[in-house]
């Protein structure tokens, strides 16, 4: 039986619904002979900022039980590097490219847009919003509902590509910022980033990263991000959203599907198997022919609830 | 460069080494190559604990039928190595290999190599050894380690170093074997002595690494050295493993490294 | 080296800070073959209210990584058949009992422990807060400040001895529910309870739980909590927390302490090893003995801060 | 009651019984007994995956030296089951056990007993009928699969029910083997030729355990039903293996059963 694996994101058609999630494949082209990009639904780019970025001082990985916690503080290469050294060579490979943008002012975030929108061939932007506000005294876009209105409208007049916010677990309300976002003129809402986590070091008595807080990923979290995805759905369902947390088997990805999500992304999984990504593109076939299931479309928000 | 891939691998034999370290021998269907100084990422069991994969040094990579035998060296520290312990011959484990860059083996015409391994630190340089000695180039090899018991598979670097006429230096730092002290010590007193290197190549604690880079730069000896950072993803992409360059950069040991030379590495890294 | 295991929890001191959680060891009888109560810390029963209850329809609980999800409903046998058929044994074992609460209103809490004071062999309180507060439209207690005050003062005017609440790591502002309950006249926090989170069946095309929602717990959620106990620990350096949340081993429960908890509680770890308890004693004797450290006491809050 | 203990058990064999099942025989050093119906929670692999236990029915256990030998029978459906398939023998295991409400196998005087097992839902019913069989107690046994290839352990059923004179009665969904159709219908058959037997004991799909309910309670036949619920702890603490009960309480698989009297449970449980 042939599967039907396309999806809409909105107005985005994606030949399947698997995307590399922001910041654990690169810039697209790291990973090409262990998972092309271009049998993905798309690839979002690491976060990119105006400048290049150092990020944060290493240890910048710590192991959990099933996941692992990060604080690579945006590490990046600068939009301008991007465009010229990346782009180009997706571009040629017609990978679909959604570029995650993330700054610590409107501005930044405006200013890697504009830079963006003198280039051919991207699909979409990401915004990372879990990035403090400098100029609103350290508070994360994305945990102000007003904050994020005004931010995601400032971006709004900076592009008519699709223009998706990626919500931040840790907000208080997370209802609310997605309700903002969609305000600020979002086309869609990726959900979710990184869970804010501490690990420690108990013989040196101190945080294992230098920061002391990260954010945890994988698996463990996958049960959460699924009651998110979930959440906003049934308060927003004509809201396309695009599913992530812990995503690692086909299977997975048919569970945030059902959650409401019209496509998911990839993280962590990446880390433990290079070709998670097409894997999961694979399983995902492989279990809508066992099922029946003649367009994935069909299972986006189709859980039957009690 | 040699193509990296995912391999299914079967442990054929496990030997104990010290009373901490062991050897694996993992054998693969598929033919594949790899440098010394490369690394292989290594689920160390079925299922998702541990959850991310372990960086292993190859430390001898061979021909065996159709497919491939390759030696690790591991040291048991916590969950991983304990998952290798634990497994049974026969049982299968999951591989990405060869990663990284490794050692430049290149010698300068009539210039001799110093190989210089602390502890567990020995794998990349066994396999140096070993293609040294195959390929007819003169090294001494320095091996340093708390005491004789953690001295690893000694005869084996004999025969290596012997092969092209070399010393093998041998040093614990309670004097049980060898010379007393760190390796790093026994280096100086053969530099002191006249032995005059064109490159080093090390591998092995921290400590041991930055004495090593004071003692070559007012000796303005070249070294390469090969790092271990904490890795997620090995090949490039989380940005996980980074250390201070000397551009200032951040630099990722598994795909700039894990071998750097000293004086691409910012000198803070040392202190 | 001899170690001292006691620690302080406000006025009450334990023999050791390693006690059950909630729902996790029944009513403290059922493992005394593997894990004596009495060897522990304490032991912290599971949820009573003023009557039976049947709790929820099965199924009630789904494995995830390195975790698991629960939604069993607060099922109990009520104060009363706790106090006549548990209480003695217990107390002839000299077992330290801490009685868990939850009701649907305040009144249901302040009639548990008005049957608990009629009784000898209680050491404390912890107030389950997150429970629906039906006379105030459903939401949990312990996600609006106001609410917890009011709750924790009622039960306050009913005990005089140590009350804890426990917090849920789903309020919307960790922090300000703490300080609610430290208002109220809680004497201590327990922190965290499950993460709220959603299993679906892929193949059946809807939630695994009959009430869709539950609570995740075990290692998956150990760097969250121990961020939130952290987190509580900085803003009320003053006030005694006892850390839960995904420990197994004696390392884990160093962590807790150093984060600012003066005594941990053990959860899942018990399903996978109904010793569990008991072996992060041992662990964390062991230790504290190969780190030199001679008082438990001595690592509370002994995290350094960079 | 026979005491419980958290053991060391070492994968002696293994042993392929069908496309899909397979029985392991795990070692123990220390010595333990069950009950037929007992069952023990099994840390499928060492780490966190899995994450909880298994419960898995006793389907033998037998003294072995100084220890105990104790098989199980297990059908590969997903992480657990399969951790076990591919756990390389001489691996090592954590054991749970004996947990639970076995069956009740006294038999009234002169009376007969029907053992009705369906598919993976043998193993209680094996170390039931190998236990009477030693004990000289008469009874019959109803064996059901999809198809001839899921009869598990035929020869060796076949044995101990001829050791009292009883019959072994085989059915098959597709016809393969024995009689055509499911097995209540079998034994359906029997009682309606006459057969009257004291209790019958049973395991299997629920399907199967519902029509059977319906059948014994038309016959007036009692009931020993072994239940399988998702549990996490399987002592009791946890309440997560819940059914509910005849008296409207929700009694605990783990501890109150897996064995209960059909009587027992709500009627609601078989609609
Ligand atoms: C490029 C590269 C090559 C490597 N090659 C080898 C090799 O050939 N042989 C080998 O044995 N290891 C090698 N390592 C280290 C290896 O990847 C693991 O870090 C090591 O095996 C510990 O993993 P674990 O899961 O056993 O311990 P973990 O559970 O990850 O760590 C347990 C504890 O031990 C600490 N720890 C980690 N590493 C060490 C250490 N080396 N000594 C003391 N404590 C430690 C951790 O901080 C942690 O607290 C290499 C690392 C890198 C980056
Ligand atoms: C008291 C008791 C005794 C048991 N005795 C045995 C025994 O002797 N032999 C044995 O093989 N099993 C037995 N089981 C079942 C066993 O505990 C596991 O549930 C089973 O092995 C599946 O676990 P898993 O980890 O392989 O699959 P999971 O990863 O837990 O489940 C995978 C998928 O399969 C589904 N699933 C679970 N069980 C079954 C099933 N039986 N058939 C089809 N799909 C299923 C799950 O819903 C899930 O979607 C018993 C259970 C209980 C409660
Ligand atoms: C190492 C690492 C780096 C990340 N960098 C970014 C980033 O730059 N921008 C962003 O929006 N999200 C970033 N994330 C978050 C992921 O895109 C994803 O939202 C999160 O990890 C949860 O998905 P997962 O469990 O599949 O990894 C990063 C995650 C990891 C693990
Ligand atoms: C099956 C189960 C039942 C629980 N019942 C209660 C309860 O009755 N009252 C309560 O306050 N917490 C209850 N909890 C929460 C635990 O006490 C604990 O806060 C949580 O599980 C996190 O700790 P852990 O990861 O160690 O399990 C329950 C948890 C589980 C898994
Ligand atoms: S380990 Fe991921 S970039 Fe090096
Ligand atoms: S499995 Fe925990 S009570 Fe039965």
């Amino acid at each position: 039986m042939s599967v039907d694996l396309s999806v809409a994101v909105g107005t985005l058609r994606l030949a399947n619904p698997v995307l590399s999630a922001s910041g654990t494949f690169g810039y697209g082209l790291d990973l090409v002979d262990l998972c092309p990009p271009e049998a993905l639904g798309g690839v979002v780019t690491k976060g990119l900022s105006p400048l290049p970025r150092a990020g944060n001082p290493p240890p910048r990985i710590v192991e959990t039980a099933a996941g692992m916690i990060n604080a690579i503080g945006l590490q990046n290469v600068g939009v301008d590097a991007f465009c010229r050294e990346s782009l180009p060579q997706l571009r040629q490979r017609r990978v679909v490219v959604v570029v995650n943008v993330f700054g610590e002012t409107m501005d930044a975030y405006v200013q890697v847009l504009r830079r963006c929108e003198e280039e051919e061939g991207i699909a979409a932007y990401e915004l990372n919003v879990s990035c403090p506000n400098v100029s609103a005294g350290g508070m994360e876009f994305g945990h102000e509902p007003q904050q994020l209105e005004r931010l995601t409208a400032r971006c709004r007049e900076a592009t008519e590509k699709p223009l998706w916010v990626k919500l931040s677990p840790n907000a208080p309300d997370l209802v609310a910022t997605a309700r903002a976002a969609v305000a600020g003129g979002a086309d869609a809402l990726s959900l979710i980033n990184t869970v804010r986590a501490v690990a420690i070091d108990a013989e040196r008595r101190r945080p294992v990263l230098p920061r002391v807080f990260g954010g945890l990923s994988g698996p463990a979290i996958k049960p959460i991000a699924l009651r998110m995805v979930l959440e906003v759905h049934r308060a927003l369902p004509e809201v396309p959203l695009v599913g992530i947390g812990g995503i690692e088997t086909g299977r997975d990805a048919v569970e945030f599907l059902l959650a409401g999500a019209s496509a998911v992304q990839v993280g962590t999984a990446t880390f433990r198997d290079p070709a998670a990504p097409l894997r999961i593109v694979r399983e995902l076939e492989a279990f809508c022919a066992a099922e029946g299931v003649g367009a994935v479309q069909e299972l986006v928000g189709a859980l039957a609830w009690p | 460069m040699i193509a990296r891939r995912d391999m299914r691998v079967r442990l054929a034999a496990r030997r104990e080494l010290s009373p901490s370290c062991f050897l694996l021998e993992l054998v693969t269907d598929t033919p594949f190559e790899a440098q010394p100084g490369q690394f292989g990422m290594l689920a160390c069991r079925a299922g998702r604990d541990p959850f991310l994969r372990r960086p292993f040094s190859l430390a001898a990579v061979g021909a065996r039928g159709e497919g491939t035998v390759c030696e690790l060296l591991v040291k048991e520290v916590g969950r991983g190595s304990r998952a290798l312990r634990e497994l049974a011959v026969g049982g299968e484990l999951q591989l990405l290999a060869p990663l990284g860059r490794g050692f430049d083996l290149a010698t300068p015409e009539g210039g001799r190599l110093a190989l210089v391994a602390g502890g567990i630190g020995l794998p990349p340089l066994l396999f140096a050894a070993e293609r040294l000695a195959a390929a007819g180039q003169p090294f001494d090899l320095f091996l340093g380690a708390a005491t004789a018991a953690e001295l690893l598979l000694v005869e084996r670097c004999q025969r290596a170093v012997g092969a092209v006429g070399g010393e093998l230096v041998l040093a614990t730092d309670d004097g049980s074997r060898g010379e007393r002290g760190v390796i790093t010590e026994a280096l100086a007193r053969r530099w002191a002595s006249g032995a005059a290197y064109a490159t080093a190549l090390a591998c092995g604690p921290t400590p041991m690494l930055a004495a090593l880079t004071q003692l070559a730069r007012s000796w303005g000896l070249e070294l390469q050295l090969s790092l271990e950072e904490p890795m997620a993803c090995g090949v490039g992409v989380c940005l996980g493993c980074v250390v201070d360059g000397a551009d200032g950069r951040r630099v990722t040991t598994c795909k700039e490294g894990p071998v750097f030379r000293a004086s691409e590495l910012a000198a803070r890294w040392w202190q």
